[in-house]
């Protein structure tokens, strides 16, 4: 049904490798099954950038669109007059309000929870005597991130101990480096932090690189010294890390780049092909699984297989 | 009045404290009472490890500003350091990853890691040649050349990350010099490289003809060039060296997180620009110490460390940062004016 | 002279001001008289342009008060002083490169209407002022185009059509041409005709004489006297109250010229200059002499590199590198024609501007010396007596002709053997006129070559020993210099006379 | 002498026609190139090509916020000074702007509300400068991260914008202003931006306020002995650039149906990028209103009909590229005027 056809494929923030993967998965994907080509937008981490080119859509004369839009109200008069012009319009993660068209989305907030009550467990577990404070570092102005990330995470943590101390979320949107500087600085002054959550697994470099600066960032032998560290978008770097029993990087969610990819491309063809509808109220959603990796509750050898088959490592 | 100071020795006759010591020294007791203020207001704020970490947190903007200081003296921008940093660490990530990786971000042209820094290093003098080729001989006003200079660095960097990074297939020595301990302590290679830059700087500035022929050429630059300086070739050497130090900065920074991120850096060029206003460098030229830049970056740090050890909320982060620059701004530009009145 | 009835439009009285280690302005009292044309002369930092800054509200007086027309007088900005009817001319160039001639002439005086610009008659006042100086200049060119003397026009002009029956003028002919000079004296007796008062500052004592109706003298910011100029004995009475002591310079052959050719230039040619030759001997001064726009700066810029040119320059039997570091290094040194913008680091100490055309006179491996360097600004400061209260003092903080004496010292710093003096004396008062007449000779003497360029007939005649006459870029002829030189030949020659042919 | 001076001035007319008029070249440039790029795929004006009608729309219509706000930014860098907090200035009076009008104030009185914010704003960043002497870069950055800040309060915690939520909704209107057709197909946001670039550039050719804006950037001192209050013209230069700032954030605010505290993150790049590409010198004195509104739609022209030709990560390269080669030619050609 495809043939010939061209699909915008929107990603919030192409520098992310999580979107990365996936954009050039979709390329892939679309092509070889489908014959259609996929042509992406990069949001840049930006909700102007992001739409503005949902306007593009129809300007640019593309068949379909897969939308990931942060804001999601501003992309409903872009998304209604390119259902006016017989667009098959799609979204990924927020369903776009008061357009009714179909939505796919990663189940991101039940492993937030899942993470955040692993964690606390596992340090209750080590240190009975020492009381539970986590901190947070990503994006403390977002309401995807609030939502799926933060929230969920912080809930799960108090599931376990409900008299955890939650110091809050701290900016880091500006990346690696800011990662590292909050976390010495915050440790420097709050030594007692020890549940981190740090939202994206770019900031996790940095954060693993600040606790190594200050002599923190270790377990032994399976067993919590300082503190525990959570991430987000699970990759070949951060395995090693998550397996040593000797690294504080315990768990992270693992947002499968080629499953999405895939099941995004798909759904534009099932509303082609009228599987789906173009539009229905209440919006339909598709959830594709977000997994948790874990130290705890996954073996080495089946993150290996995750890794391979949704990165093609 | 001749006959009065003729019986004074000389070492006394010179004057009080010159403009650049008097902005500089305002600086550093500015720098100091923040930090001072800030342990009153912070728990755990005062301590010798926090000092440390005001230092360490920031040896790359420091280092950037030390070029950026020393051009803006001449009279000249450097907008482009931050570009320089994503570029020269993209390509040594790039030089140095193997080629056989699975996808286009994975696999590199698989150089020897010392010759992938060597080459990284040639490819930011690149862009530090283009603004001295831009600048000196079309006469193109630095701030355009060098913001178009650091978008086409930075925008190399996207096109060989594909706007994302190369962080796999790498050899295990790329994360060595970037963690690298010093002593013993937790200071790494960068901070210790830095300190020793800054160092020469202040050698350099304070006491040698090169840092003088900064100061003339930014003061007055056709005088200078009547009174024998050759301006070109002094002005293409500093924005090698920036060049030179933004590529290092950059191949460390990759090589600390193991990563080559085509966003890094981001804004860094402004905050080194920044950081050598609030240090007392005047944006005409001619005037202010790379000591001063280095305590303007204090300055700054010792704001983003205490807001981060209160856990400020982004919008109170900006607030604070607004208010302790106004502060810091507002006390040197009234002691000035005070003082020559 | 003066009218019947005269009265008194201006006047200070204990006028003091007070820089941070100065008294600049010291107690000054004295009145002026309107419709006159009244001089103000001194030293070099007598406080001449001190004194005229507190008159338009430049600067504020430490004490005493001023009053025009009788009233109490306290301008606090120029524009302040333009409302009270003073208009001025300062003594450093005020022109907006990026505007027009016309533009510029109504700068700060447009009408407006609701904010937007309409035509007015100071317009076409200001116009006809202009044409009237200087006819050949565009009002609607960019003034960025124009050279310093046009640009040192439009600024006349502007002051004189402002309808300001005070105008303040310091140093107006600084940069001008004869031609100019007499334009512009024409204009200002016309303005005195309307019962405008002009106040003249000028170290051209000449012009004082033809021009001045009255005199103010000052001296290390004191007040000497005012009187009518018709009561003053002569030039020698005036130098005189300024300096406390008489000078004269004559031009007396002096016997050291070598015969050795130290410097030979070839055709120089550019876009102004057409196939220039000369040459330079051991111990010689020479000097070029030619109207404004002569060619005499492109000489000395093409000699000394810091221009591009066709032709040959060979100082002592080797070419000369076209630049100014090569120039330096072969031994040629330049003090250029305008001191603040080419000549001086105005916001550098004294010190710190000395050492530059020397720099390993000083350092030792890229290092200075930092006694060594103190050393020479000490004993410029003394040798040019330059009048600072610290070689720590910046030179913005002196006054134009201590400022001149710096960018001297600069060069005499350099060791060179050949000095190019580029209006070598230009706003430098008459006392230390001739001290550097006396440098310039003693160099001269050491064996130093020294070519001075300069629109000062008398300045040229009284120290050189060879003369080239330059007219529209040709160097015309070349005479030598004797108590017997024919002025007016001289002067047929440097405005175009045909006739001359060689001598 | 005279025929001296005539030679020149042929050659100086040519050069200036070529300094006058290069922006308008280089708009041509990227217009053939964009809509060439394509063309093996679709043919030209058809649906899909660059200078397909929605297309230009499109265009017209995500550029009115940098429209809006070239003209007084470009008065402001030919007095020799320059705002970075414009992009701040606009991210807060989006989201006042927002927040006005989620909470019932109908159209009228929000938008004059918010302008009036975006004066207020710009007084401010003249209190700074003029009043307490502070160098422009610093003044504005403090005010960069102030007004960053107080818009960041606005918006409640864990949420990245006034939006429509549980209690409250963007009325309906809202968006009427920057996507509504009004003239040509265009809304109202791009007309204010064009009325606003005309009524600049007669302020700049025929008004006190331009001309004396040049006068301060071309030589300050000058300027104030001949008694132009320059500080005046430099703090309503401020205002004129903080009013614009908030056009530009309504302009936003209602293209994207909220109010982002963030939505003008890097716009005072961007507009120093258009100014500067439009001949702007940044030492002042020089500039002119129209270059640089030509310079943002050929910055919009690249960042958007980009998208579809190449991957977004080349817009970086082009537009640094762009930035370089149209500097570089536009003072190759003055300088050789010069010489001649
Ligand atoms: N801004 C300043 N700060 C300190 N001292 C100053 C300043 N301006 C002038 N002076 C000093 O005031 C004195 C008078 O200077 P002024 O410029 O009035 O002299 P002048 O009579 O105009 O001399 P010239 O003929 O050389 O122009 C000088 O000693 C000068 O060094
Ligand atoms: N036709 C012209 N139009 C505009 N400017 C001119 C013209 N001719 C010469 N000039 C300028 O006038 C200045 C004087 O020329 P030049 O320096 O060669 O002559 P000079 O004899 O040294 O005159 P001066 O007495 O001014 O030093 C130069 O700076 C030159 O740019
Ligand atoms: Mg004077
Ligand atoms: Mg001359």
């Amino acid at each position: 049904a495809g043939e010939g056809k061209r699909i915008a494929f929107f990603v919030s923030d192409l520098s992310n490798v999580f979107h990365q993967s996936q954009a050039s998965a979709a390329e892939k994907y679309a092509m070889d099954k489908y014959g259609a080509e996929v042509v992406v937008f990069d949001g840049q981490a930006d909700s102007a950038v992001m739409t503005q080119n949902v306007d593009q859509i129809v300007a640019g004369g593309f068949d379909a669109a897969t939308l990931h839009i942060w804001d999601a109200e501003a992309a409903t008069p872009g998304v209604n007059d390119a259902l006016d012009e017989g667009i098959v319009m799609t979204s990924f993660f927020s369903p776009i309000t008061d357009t009714g068209i179909p939505t796919a989305r990663s189940d991101e907030a039940s492993v937030s929870f899942e993470m955040g009550a692993q964690m606390a467990t596992a340090w209750k577990e080590a240190h009975p005597d020492k009381p539970i404070v986590m901190v947070q570092l990503g994006w403390p102005n977002h309401t995807e991130v609030n939502s799926g990330r933060t929230s969920p995470f912080v809930e799960g943590v108090m599931s376990v101990d409900p008299g955890a101390e939650n110091l809050g979320a701290l900016d880091s949107s500006k990346g690696q480096e800011a990662a590292k500087q909050i976390v010495v600085d915050l440790l420097t002054q709050r030594p007692e932090v020890n549940l981190i959550y740090s939202e994206a697994s770019n900031l996790t470099v940095g954060t693993m690189a600040g606790l190594s600066q200050l002599g923190r960032g270790k377990f032994e032998d399976g067993k919590p010294l300082t503190e525990i560290v959570a991430s987000v978008d699970f990759d070949a770097v951060e395995f090693d890390q998550v397996f040593d029993p000797n690294s504080s990087l315990k768990v992270s969610m693992g947002l499968p780049p080629l499953e999405t990819a895939q099941g995004r491309i798909d759904l534009i063809m099932d509303v082609l092909d009228g599987n789906v509808e173009a539009k229905a109220e209440p919006a339909q959603e598709y959830f594709y699984k977000a997994y948790t990796i874990s130290y705890w509750s996954m073996e080495k050898d089946d993150a290996q297989d995750w890794l391979s088959a949704q990165f093609g490592g | 009045m001749s006959s009065l100071t003729e019986n004074i020795p000389q070492s006394l006759q010179r004057e009080k404290m010159s403009d650049e010591g008097f902005i500089t020294s305002l600086v550093v007791i500015v720098a100091v009472a923040l930090f001072l203020l800030a342990s009153l207001l912070v728990p755990n704020f005062f301590q010798w490890q926090n000092v440390v970490n005001l230092v360490t947190n920031n040896w790359a903007v420091i280092s950037l500003g030390i070029f950026v200081s020393f051009l803006l003296v001449s009279g000249n921008f450097d907008l482009s350091v931050g570009g320089i940093v994503a570029l020269s660490g993209v390509l040594s990530v790039w030089f140095a990853q193997s080629p056989d990786g699975a996808n286009a971000l994975s696999s590199g042209l698989g150089m020897p890691y010392p010759l992938a820094i060597l080459c990284a290093l040639i490819g930011a003098l690149a862009i530090g040649a283009m603004n001295a080729l831009f600048v000196v001989r079309l006469g193109i006003p630095s701030i355009i050349v060098t913001l178009g200079t650091m978008m086409v660095a930075r925008g190399i960097a996207q096109v060989i990350t594909q706007g994302s990074q190369r962080n796999t297939n790498l050899p295990d020595e790329f994360g060595f010099l970037g963690n690298l301990t010093m002593f013993g302590t937790s200071v790494k290679l960068p901070v210790v490289l830095m300190l020793l830059l800054f160092l020469v700087a202040v050698f350099v500035e304070r006491k040698m003809v090169f840092g003088r022929i900064t100061y003339w050429i930014g003061a007055n630059p056709e005088a200078a060039t009547l009174s024998g300086i050759n301006r070109s070739w002094h002005i293409t050497k500093l924005y090698l060296f920036s060049a030179a130090v933004a590529g290092m900065v950059g191949i460390l920074l990759a090589s600390e997180f193991k990563s080559g991120f085509s966003n890094r850096g981001t804004l860094m060029e402004f905050d080194a620009l920044v950081i050598a206003l609030l240090g007392g460098i005047a944006i005409t030229g001619g005037f202010g110490s790379v000591i001063g830049m280095f305590f303007g970056a204090i300055i700054l740090a010792v704001v983003t460390s205490a807001a981060t050890g209160m856990v400020l909320s982004p919008d109170w982060q900006f607030i604070l940062k607004a208010i302790a620059v106004f502060l810091a701004i507002v006390t040197q530009t009234w002691a000035v004016a005070r003082r020559n009145r | 002279m003066t009218g019947p009835q005269t009265h008194t439009v201006l006047s200070v009285s204990g006028l003091t001001k007070d820089y941070p280690g100065v008294r600049a302005v010291d107690d000054v009292s004295f009145a002026i008289e309107g419709g006159t044309v009244h001089c103000l002369v001194g030293e070099n930092g007598a406080g001449k342009s001190t004194l005229v800054k507190m008159l338009t509200g430049a600067l504020d007086p430490t004490s005493g008060s001023m009053s025009v027309n009788g009233n109490e007088y306290t301008p606090n900005s120029p524009q302040d002083a333009r409302k009270g009817g003073v208009a001025t001319l300062f003594q450093e160039l005020h022109v907006v490169d990026e505007l027009t001639v016309l533009e510029n002439l109504t700068l700060g005086m447009e009408r407006s209407w609701f904010g937007f610009l309409v035509k007015s008659e100071l317009e076409e006042r200001a116009v006809k002022t202009l044409a009237a100086i200087e006819p050949s200049i565009d009002p609607s060119a960019r003034v960025s185009r124009l050279s310093v003397a046009q640009k040192q026009i439009i600024e006349i002009a502007r002051a004189a059509s402002s309808g300001a029956n005070i105008i303040i003028m310091d140093e107006p002919t600084a940069a001008l041409s004869e031609r100019e000079v007499e334009r512009l004296f024409g204009v200002i007796r016309r303005l005195r005709e309307n019962d405008v008062t002009v106040i003249y500052i000028s170290h051209k004592l000449d012009e004082i004489f033809e021009l001045g109706d009255n005199v103010t003298v000052l001296r290390d910011g004191k007040h000497i006297v005012t009187k009518p100029l018709a009561d003053v004995d002569g030039r020698s009475e005036l130098i005189e109250m300024m300096i406390g002591r008489t000078v004269f310079q004559s031009y007396s052959p002096r016997g050291t010229v070598g015969n050795k050719v130290v410097l030979k230039a070839q055709g120089l040619t550019t876009s102004l200059l057409k196939d220039v030759s000369f040459d330079i001997k051991e111990g010689e001064i020479v000097g070029f002499y030619g109207l404004v726009g002569a060619g005499k700066t492109e000489i000395a810029r093409a000699l000394y590199g810091a221009d591009s040119f066709e032709g040959a320059v060979d100082f002592k039997g080797k070419p000369v590198g076209r630049t100014p570091t090569a120039a330096i290094a072969s031994g040629i040194a330049l003090v250029p024609e305008e001191r603040r913008t080419q000549g001086l680091f105005t916001n550098l100490t004294i010190r710190e501007n000395i050492p530059v055309m020397n720099l390993p006179r000083v350092s030792r491996g890229g290092v200075f010396k930092a006694a060594d360097v103190q050393d020479a600004a000490h004993q410029y400061v003394e040798q040019l007596s330059i009048a600072t209260s610290s070689i720590e003092k910046h030179t913005e903080k002196l006054s134009g002709g201590n400022q001149q004496k710096v960018v001297f010292a600069k060069c005499l710093f350099s060791n060179a053997e050949l000095l190019l003096l580029d209006e070598p004396t230009r706003g430098v008062d008459v006392g230390a006129k001739s001290e550097i007449y006396d440098i310039i000779k003693d160099l001269a003497d050491q064996g130093n070559a020294v070519a001075v360029f300069s629109s000062e007939l008398e300045e040229i005649l009284g120290i050189c020993d060879r003369v080239f006459l330059m007219f529209d870029g040709h160097l015309q002829e070349e005479i030598p210099n004797g108590p017997d030189v024919d002025i007016s030949h001289i002067l047929n020659v440097v405005t175009g006379g045909q006739e001359s042919v060689a001598q | 002498m005279t025929s001296y001076s005539n030679q020149t001035s042929s050659a100086a007319r040519f050069t200036s026609f070529l300094r006058n008029y290069y922006i308008y070249f280089v708009l041509v440039a990227v217009v053939v190139l964009l809509s060439t790029a394509n063309l093996d795929q679709f043919a030209l004006f058809e649906r899909g090509n660059f200078l397909y009608k929605r297309n230009i729309i499109n265009i017209l219509r995500v550029s009115a916020p940098l429209l809006v706000m070239a003209g007084a930014f470009t008065l402001l860098m030919v007095s020799g000074y320059i705002d970075l907090s414009v992009g701040s200035a606009m991210s807060l009076s989006a989201v006042v702007y927002a927040m006005l009008a989620i909470n019932g104030v109908p159209f009228i009185p929000a938008f004059a509300l918010t302008v009036l914010v975006g004066v207020l704003l710009g007084a401010v960043n003249g209190f700074l400068v003029v009043r307490l002497n502070i160098t422009p870069v610093i003044a504005t950055l403090i005010t960069l991260s102030l007004f960053k800040g107080v818009a960041l309060l606005l918006v409640q915690d864990g949420v990245s914008a006034i939006k429509s939520g549980n209690f409250l909704k963007i009325p309906g209107w809202f968006n009427d202003y920057g996507r509504a057709k009004v003239l040509f197909d265009l809304p109202a946001a791009f007309w204010v931006a064009v009325a606003v670039t005309l009524a600049l550039i007669v302020v700049q050719n025929r008004g006190k306020l331009g001309k004396y804006a040049a006068a301060t950037g071309g030589n300050p001192t000058a300027a104030k002995l001949s008694g132009i209050n320059t500080g005046r013209t430099v703090f309503l230069l401020y205002v004129i650039v903080g009013a614009s700032a908030a056009l530009a954030g309504i302009a936003r605010s209602s293209f994207m149906s909220l109010g982002d505290p963030l939505s003008g993150d890097g716009m005072e790049l961007t507009a120093i990028l258009v100014v500067l590409l439009g001949g702007t010198a940044f030492s002042g004195g020089e500039g002119k209103v129209l270059r640089s509104f030509v310079g943002a739609l050929i910055i919009m022209m690249l960042t958007v009909g980009m998208l579809t030709i190449v991957p977004a990560y080349y817009q970086t390269l082009v537009i640094g590229s762009a930035l370089l080669a149209a500097a570089a030619s536009n003072h190759l050609v003055s300088r050789k005027g010069k010489e001649s």
